[in-house]
């Protein structure tokens, strides 16, 4: 697929940033560092195609495994000696010229994009991915990296959608066996109980630390911004776990002496952005305009449950987690009415509208905004749709639609 | 107490002077040329000369349009889909729904009895529904802007154009040349493809009347027809409506410099 | 605006007749709302459960069905416009929005009136704008909802676990019928209406395999979507087992009197995805006036690939059900898909594939770029990647269209013989 | 000793390559207008007048390009695919892959090495990317679309253009010029935009050697200089580069002439 002459050629000469090269220990992230120092380094690496902390974890032969949003069962993979790795697409480093060919116009950039780093070699450090059926897209997704990499094992793992059936958890238990065997050829030690229930402890460990960083934004906005904590989240896909969470707990720690800067905004949920990722540039532009952002879908690998109790059948009690999950978003059937759903969020949340930030071309999210809509509608909550993609430079357009929905709240 | 609204625009400039909040006192415009605050400066200047005042007589200056930011002199900025729903209200106290078909953007817009922006809608991405469109064709086709509206009103079957995109759309249009088709009815089919655009948009945010058609091609009544025609109502079209943004941006530094000057500030001490 | 197709004969007719006929009366049975009408169920038509339902007495409408139709009749687009109103965006599935449309605007289509539903299946076998569309549905009507999950399909055949999950759902599904309709399950009922449906599933395969003949007697595109109606809205009655005998015999006929669907066969295709509806006449005389004729094609298949041996079975009635949903065409993984098409290919001795992308189903289409270039340069096989839409007339350029193709059957042409070949006329 | 013709009506320009005894002995180029019938006969009479031969001496005309059916007077049509595919094998025999960038789109064109097409990929969704892309933008920075070629020589950090639309295009760098960035920084960024929209193209028919670079936007240096780094492979174009269409026209002309003798 990838012609020779053209893998030749340095894809992105002009504009991708220099390739960060991190200590195989990843000690960077284990010394107590400040805050603005890891966030630096933490902005770096979100922002590097080419997987620096993978490069580093694999140098002494570990494996790791890319995962493709929104929800991959982490602790199983870590528990069979794999690093699970979010693959967030490329961000606006990387250009497309081989992926467009393959996939076609009309689809999202973190498709492109991510097929994009596979063709051009940059996913090498990954031994194994995963693709959950969250939508069509990722789905058929896989097939392509069945073929363009056929010598690393992929899988497509089939999340369930119906969560009313007795049959779904036995299901899912045997599409995780399965995942397991799948990725034996990536290097991975056949599943036990044991190891998942340490696994789990691990990753309930890393959802804790996330839910206080997310206690805190609330309670004090000013104490750390949207993009700062998003950082950090994004770190969370990438790091080891055994470094992330004890990194989460000095950062805690450092927050609290932080000053708490108080501003005048208005206080929005942000819906739509569960898989691909807004730029950084993006969410901090939110926040510039005069939004808070109180409520918001970025990132929701760490949302899917509070902590799950490992003692019993582990594997079981990791399905009957993802299967009794309350997240409601577009990748999901939901269990109630959008309609209600979203009501019942604003009103958690105090919010006083909702952005919706979806990914152009993202049809799942485009299609639960109708139903948002006209229930926000319903009770006059004012709400504004904004369209993303990975690659873009300008925004103006965002901006100048963010500050008339900001001044059409604050002005009479 | 005189405020300016200033509209810089992608394709023009655009200014007004208004005096207490109530009467626009003069207004002007100037092209862009990718120099806003040049022009910028031109329309203060022009403004200024057409309403016999010193630029300094000017109390309060709000910038809108593209480059609001990149104008240094001025007290407040905000966003044109704002100013000219507030422009809109503020010229026809009836309007509740505002089409702003720009020359590279076209916006549809709910708005409150004051002008505050309740919905609204705009194209993205694809210029094809906006004023370049429009440009793009009267060059084309050779026909001065000003004379496409009485040539297209005389349309009898007008030729819708397809395409999505404005470049493409040229080569529909050199096609239909080709077939004979009379200009006219390619003319008319222009207008008429871009209040469909709108349309989409308008229906998008909800349309409630009065509807008011602001921005640039509200200059041409076969703009105006057409939209009537594609929405199936009367369209409000003010003299005044190319000004729209500037207008509201005048409005809204009106109010805010009253607010200003109820609070015991420099600025209302030295008004004193 | 007349279409240069339109002026093209349909071939011959007897069985387009009945065709035309079961259309038009199941229209009108739905549209008869007059005294107490039976309950209805929407359903997908991927991996159906069209014969649990029947035997439930529901009738049945497919919106997918309603949203071809409407194409075809070039009346997509209000209804379009209607769902885009309402905020449907530009990339948003075409049948989504003229059924969304077509709802609130009462339920109007060419060929009459489409009840409400009173009871909402989604089979989620093969694409995940189903869920999206059902639950809108639920929002709109309140009625139940019932989600089928379908695993996707990445080995050749069902795994047990897989199959145990579904048929575990589907026996969850009868007890919900049985609430809602106090009526309690009828196996025997259920097994007469699995009959009649491998009848009719047998006949379609016989008819798709006429495609192997050279010239072929058959178009296996173009036509096949005329007979697609009964297999997939009328499976489980006798009337769509008893049409295939007609299309049956029809054939026998052609093949006797030496009538083919293109009059001299100079290409024989393999077609792949959805059809452009609201342009179908011009999109298939584009192909006739090369002499091309589809011997095979995919998308007569995504009410179930019958021709792979996953037929309804009278005497394992839910594990057949429950295969046959999984094996619908686009639940296929594309390693599945990509060998289907390539055998489809050898078998109907095809000399290309003609690949028709749409630009609001990602399902169909994320991917056909790369299998174009597999059966290029792994397979040999000439492929022409075309694109359209199959709801949207907006998204149908013509000129384009056209210049492709020209430009591929020339080429194909050129390729078989470098001297002397006809050159096009204007 | 057979003259024959090929005249290719494209979206922006009307060509015609006259070819005897396998040299091109007159051709002309002009904008197209809107009467393409007109333009088609221009097309042929200039380019008749440019060699000093008369109309009868003419054996055949194949029309070619969007408007080949406007080639009224012709006795074949042919598509552009077809023609550019052989018009760069007949200048480049080893031709294994054609890049025609026109006015509205762009073609990556595979050929055997018999120049008979195997493969070929468009453009599909909008005029971004094309001819009438660079001819936007070079008005938007004060040139003529034919003086822009040499200026990107020397830039040091080309800008990022992003715009997938041609007339947003135009405004991104409308604002480059405002903030002041240096021509052949955004010339730069231009050109690698198209190319990196091209390599997509290619991508899909697979490259190969020798790469034939054709059609009116092969006349721009820069582009030619960006694709060939890019590509890090040389990259054939022909002075003649803008009628390879019409000179692959005029060819099949002749092969059709030889294989059916009058
Ligand atoms: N007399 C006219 N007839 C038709 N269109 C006109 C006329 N005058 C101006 N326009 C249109 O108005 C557009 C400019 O609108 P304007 O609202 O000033 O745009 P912007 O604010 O983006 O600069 C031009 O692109 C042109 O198409
Ligand atoms: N002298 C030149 N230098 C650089 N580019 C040119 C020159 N002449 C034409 N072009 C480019 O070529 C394009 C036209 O290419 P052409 O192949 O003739 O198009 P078409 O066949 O679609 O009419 C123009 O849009 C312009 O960008
Ligand atoms: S962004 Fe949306 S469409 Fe794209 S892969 Fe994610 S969920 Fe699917
Ligand atoms: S279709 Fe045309 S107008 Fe639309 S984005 Fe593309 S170039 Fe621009
Ligand atoms: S398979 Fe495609 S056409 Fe069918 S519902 Fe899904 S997206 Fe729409």
């Amino acid at each position: 697929m990838v012609s020779d002459v053209l893998a030749g050629a340095d894809p992105d000469a002009s504009d991708s940033p220099p390739v960060l090269e991190l200590h195989g220990e990843l000690e960077e992230f284990s010394r107590a560092a400040p805050l603005d120092v890891t966030l630096r380094l933490a902005r770096e690496i979100v922002t590097d195609p080419t997987y620096p902390t993978v490069r580093a974890w694999t140098r002494s032969g570990r494996s790791a495994v890319g995962c493709f949003p929104v929800y991959t069962p982490q602790e199983l993979l870590h528990s069979i000696g794999l690093l699970p790795v979010a693959l967030h697409g490329g961000g606006e480093n990387v250009e497309i010229s081989h992926a467009d060919a393959a996939l076609g116009s009309f689809l999202c950039s973190i498709s492109k994009s991510t097929l994009e780093l596979a063709l051009t070699a940059r996913l090498a450090p990954f031994r194994g991915f995963v693709f959950p059926y969250i939508c069509d897209v990722s789905r058929n997704l896989e097939g392509i990296f069945a073929r363009v990499l056929p010598e690393t094992p992929t899988y497509m793992l089939h999340l369930p959608q119906n969560f009313r059936s007795g049959a779904t958890v036995r299901f899912l238990v045997s599409e995780y066996r399965r995942l397991a065997e799948r990725l034996e050829r990536a290097g991975a030690r056949p599943y036990a109980p044991g190891p998942l229930a340490a696994s789990i402890e691990l990753f309930n460990a890393q959802r804790s630390r996330i839910a206080e960083l997310a206690a805190r934004r609330r309670a004090h906005p000013g104490q750390i911004s949207l993009a700062e904590s998003y950082l950090l989240r994004r770190l969370g896909g990438l790091l080891p776990r055994e470094i992330h969470v004890p990194l989460l707990d000095r950062v805690l720690a450092e927050l609290s002496e932080r000053p708490v800067r108080s501003r005048d905004a208005i206080r929005v949920a942000l819906v739509g952005p569960f898989c691909e990722q807004p730029s950084l540039d993006l969410i901090d532009l939110l926040e510039q305009v005069g939004c808070e952002v109180v409520d918001d879908e970025l990132l929701p690998l760490y949302g899917w449950y509070g902590r799950i109790d490992p003692s019993g059948d582990p594997l079981e009690a990791l399905a009957r987690a993802y299967v009794e999950s309350p997240v409601d978003i577009g990748v999901r059937a939901a269990p109630s009415t959008k309609g209600g759903a979203i009501l019942d969020r604003v009103e958690a949340a105090n919010a006083q509208g909702v952005i919706f930030l979806t990914a152009k071309f993202c049809e799942p999210a485009l299609e639960d905004i109708v139903l948002y809509r006209k229930a926000l509608d319903r009770e006059r909550i004012p709400y504004l749709h904004l369209e993303f993609e990975e690659r873009s430079t300008s925004y103006e357009q965002a901006r100048l639609q963010l500050e008339t929905f900001v001044e059409s709240i604050l002005f009479d | 107490m005189i405020t300016c609204g200033l509209d810089l625009g992608a394709g023009s400039t655009k200014g007004v002077l208004l005096e207490d909040g109530r009467r626009i006192v003069a207004t002007a415009l100037a092209p862009t040329r990718g120099h806003a605050v040049d022009a910028g400066r031109t329309v203060l200047e022009l403004l200024a000369e057409e309403a016999n005042l010193f630029p300094g007589d000017i109390e309060y200056l709000c910038t809108t349009g593209g480059a609001r930011y990149a104008f240094p002199d001025r007290h407040l900025q905000v966003s044109d889909i704002t100013a000219s729903a507030r422009g809109a209200v503020f010229l026809r106290p009836g309007v509740r729904h505002v089409v702003d078909i720009g020359s590279q953007s076209s916006r549809a817009m709910s708005v409150s009895e004051t002008g505050r922006v309740l919905r609204f809608k705009m194209n993205e991405k694809c210029a094809a529904g906006a004023g370049r469109f429009v440009d793009r064709c009267a060059k084309y086709l050779q026909v001065p802007l000003d004379e496409m509206a009485p040539k297209a009103l005389a349309s009898t079957k007008p030729k819708i154009i397809s395409s999505v995109c404005a470049v493409l759309a040229e080569t529909e249009i050199i096609n239909n040349v080709a077939e004979d088709v009379p200009l006219p009815d390619i003319l008319m089919g222009v207008f008429l493809s871009l209040a469909q655009r709108a349309y989409v948009l308008m229906r998008n945010v909800g349309i409630q009347p009065d509807v008011a058609l602001v921005g640039g091609l509200v200059r041409s009544e076969a703009m105006v027809r057409a939209l009537e025609r594609t929405v199936g109502a009367p369209i409000v079209a003010d003299p005044q409506a190319p000004h729209a943004a500037a207008i509201g941006a005048a409005v809204l530094g009106h109010s805010r410099l009253q607010k200003l000057s109820q609070r015991p500030t420099p600025l209302a001490a030295a008004e004193v | 605006m007349t279409h240069p197709g339109e002026e093209v004969e349909d071939g011959p007719t007897s069985a387009r007749e009945q065709q035309r006929r079961l259309v038009e009366e199941y229209y009108a049975d739905l549209a008869d709302a007059g005294g107490p009408r039976k309950p209805v169920a929407y359903m997908l038509v991927g991996g159906n459960l069209t014969e649990i339902v029947r035997s439930f007495g529901y009738e049945v409408v497919f919106p997918e069905i309603v949203a071809l139709n409407c194409a075809i009749k070039h009346e997509s687009l209000p209804n379009i416009l209607h769902a885009e109103a309402q905020g449907y965006g530009l990339d948003v599935c075409g049948y989504v929005k003229n059924d969304l449309g077509l709802q609130e605007l009462g339920g109007k289509t060419p060929f009459g009136r489409i009840p409400p539903p009173d009871l909402l299946v989604c089979s989620f076998s093969g694409c995940y704008v189903y869920i999206k569309w059902w639950e809108a549905l639920a929002e709109k009507y309140g009625c139940p909802l019932f989600v089928l999950d379908v695993p996707y399909m990445r080995d050749e055949r069902p795994r047990s676990e897989e199959i145990e999950y579904v048929v575990a759902q589907l026996n969850e599904f009868i007890a919900l019928l049985e609430r809602t309709t106090g009526r309690s399950f009828d196996r025997g009922e259920l097994r007469r209406m699995l009959a009649h449906s491998r009848k009719a599933e047998e006949g379609w395969v016989r008819y798709l395999s006429a495609g192997r003949r050279r010239p072929s007697p058959i178009e296996a595109y173009f036509e096949a979507v005329f007979y697609m109606f009964p297999i997939n809205v009328l499976r489980g009655t006798a009337a769509a087992a008893d049409f295939y005998d007609t299309v049956d015999a029809e054939v026998t006929a052609r093949v006797r009197a030496g009538e083919y669907p293109v009059p001299e066969e100079k290409v024989r295709l393999v077609v792949e995805g959805v059809p452009p509806y609201p342009s179908y006449r011009t999109f298939w005389d584009f192909f006739r006036r090369w002499g091309a004729v589809s011997v095979a094609a995919t998308y007569p298949k995504v009410g179930g690939l019958f021709d792979q041996g996953f037929l309804h079975d009278p005497d394992r009635p839910l594990e057949s059900i429950a295969e046959y949903s999984m094996a619908a065409y686009v639940n296929q993984s594309w390693g599945l898909r990509r060998r289907l098409i390539a055998s489809y290919a050898k078998e109907f001795e095809a000399d290309a594939v003609v690949i028709h992308g749409i630009k609001s189903c990602r399902s169909f289409t994320a991917g056909q770029g790369d299998l174009r270039d597999w059966l290029i340069h792994e397979q040999g096989i000439p492929t022409l990647y075309l694109e359209s839409d199959h709801e949207d007339p907006r998204y149908f350029a013509p000129a384009q269209i056209k210049n492709r193709m020209d430009a591929f059957f020339e080429s194909l042409d050129r390729r078989r013989s470098t001297v002397s070949l006809p050159m096009v006329g204007a | 000793m057979t003259l024959v013709a090929g005249v290719d009506i494209g979206s922006t320009t009307a060509k015609c390559a006259l070819i005897e005894d396998g040299k091109v002995v007159g051709r002309s180029l002009n904008p197209v207008g809107v009467e393409l019938v007109k333009d088609a006969e221009r097309a042929l009479a200039l380019a008749l007048s440019d060699s000093g031969r008369e109309r009868r001496d003419v054996r055949a005309v194949t029309g070619t390009g969007y408007g080949r059916f406007k080639v009224t007077f012709g006795q074949f049509t042919v598509t552009e695919i077809g023609c550019h595919a052989k018009g760069a094998h007949f200048l480049f025999p080893a031709t294994r892959v054609v890049l025609d960038i026109g006015g509205q789109d762009t073609k990556a064109i595979k050929v055997d090495a018999n120049g008979v097409v195997i493969d070929f990929a468009m453009n599909d969704k909008c005029a971004a990317g094309t001819g009438r892309f660079l001819d936007v933008c070079a008005g938007a920075l004060g040139y003529d679309v034919s003086e822009i070629g040499p200026l990107s020589l020397g830039a040091r950090r080309p800008v990022k253009v992003t715009n997938t639309c041609t007339v947003f295009a135009e405004s991104e760098v409308s604002s480059y010029v405002a903030r002041g960035k240096d021509p052949k920084d955004i010339l730069a960024g231009l050109y690698g935009s198209i190319v990196s929209r091209s390599l997509s193209l290619l991508q899909r028919v697979g490259v190969e050697p020798e790469v034939t670079f054709t059609g009116g936007v092969s006349r721009n240096e820069g582009m030619v200089r960006t694709l060939r780094a890019r590509l890090g492979l040389p990259v054939n174009v022909s002075p003649l580069s803008q009628f390879v269409g019409a000179i692959g026209a005029a060819l099949y002309g002749l092969e059709r002439l030889e294989a059916v003798p009058a």
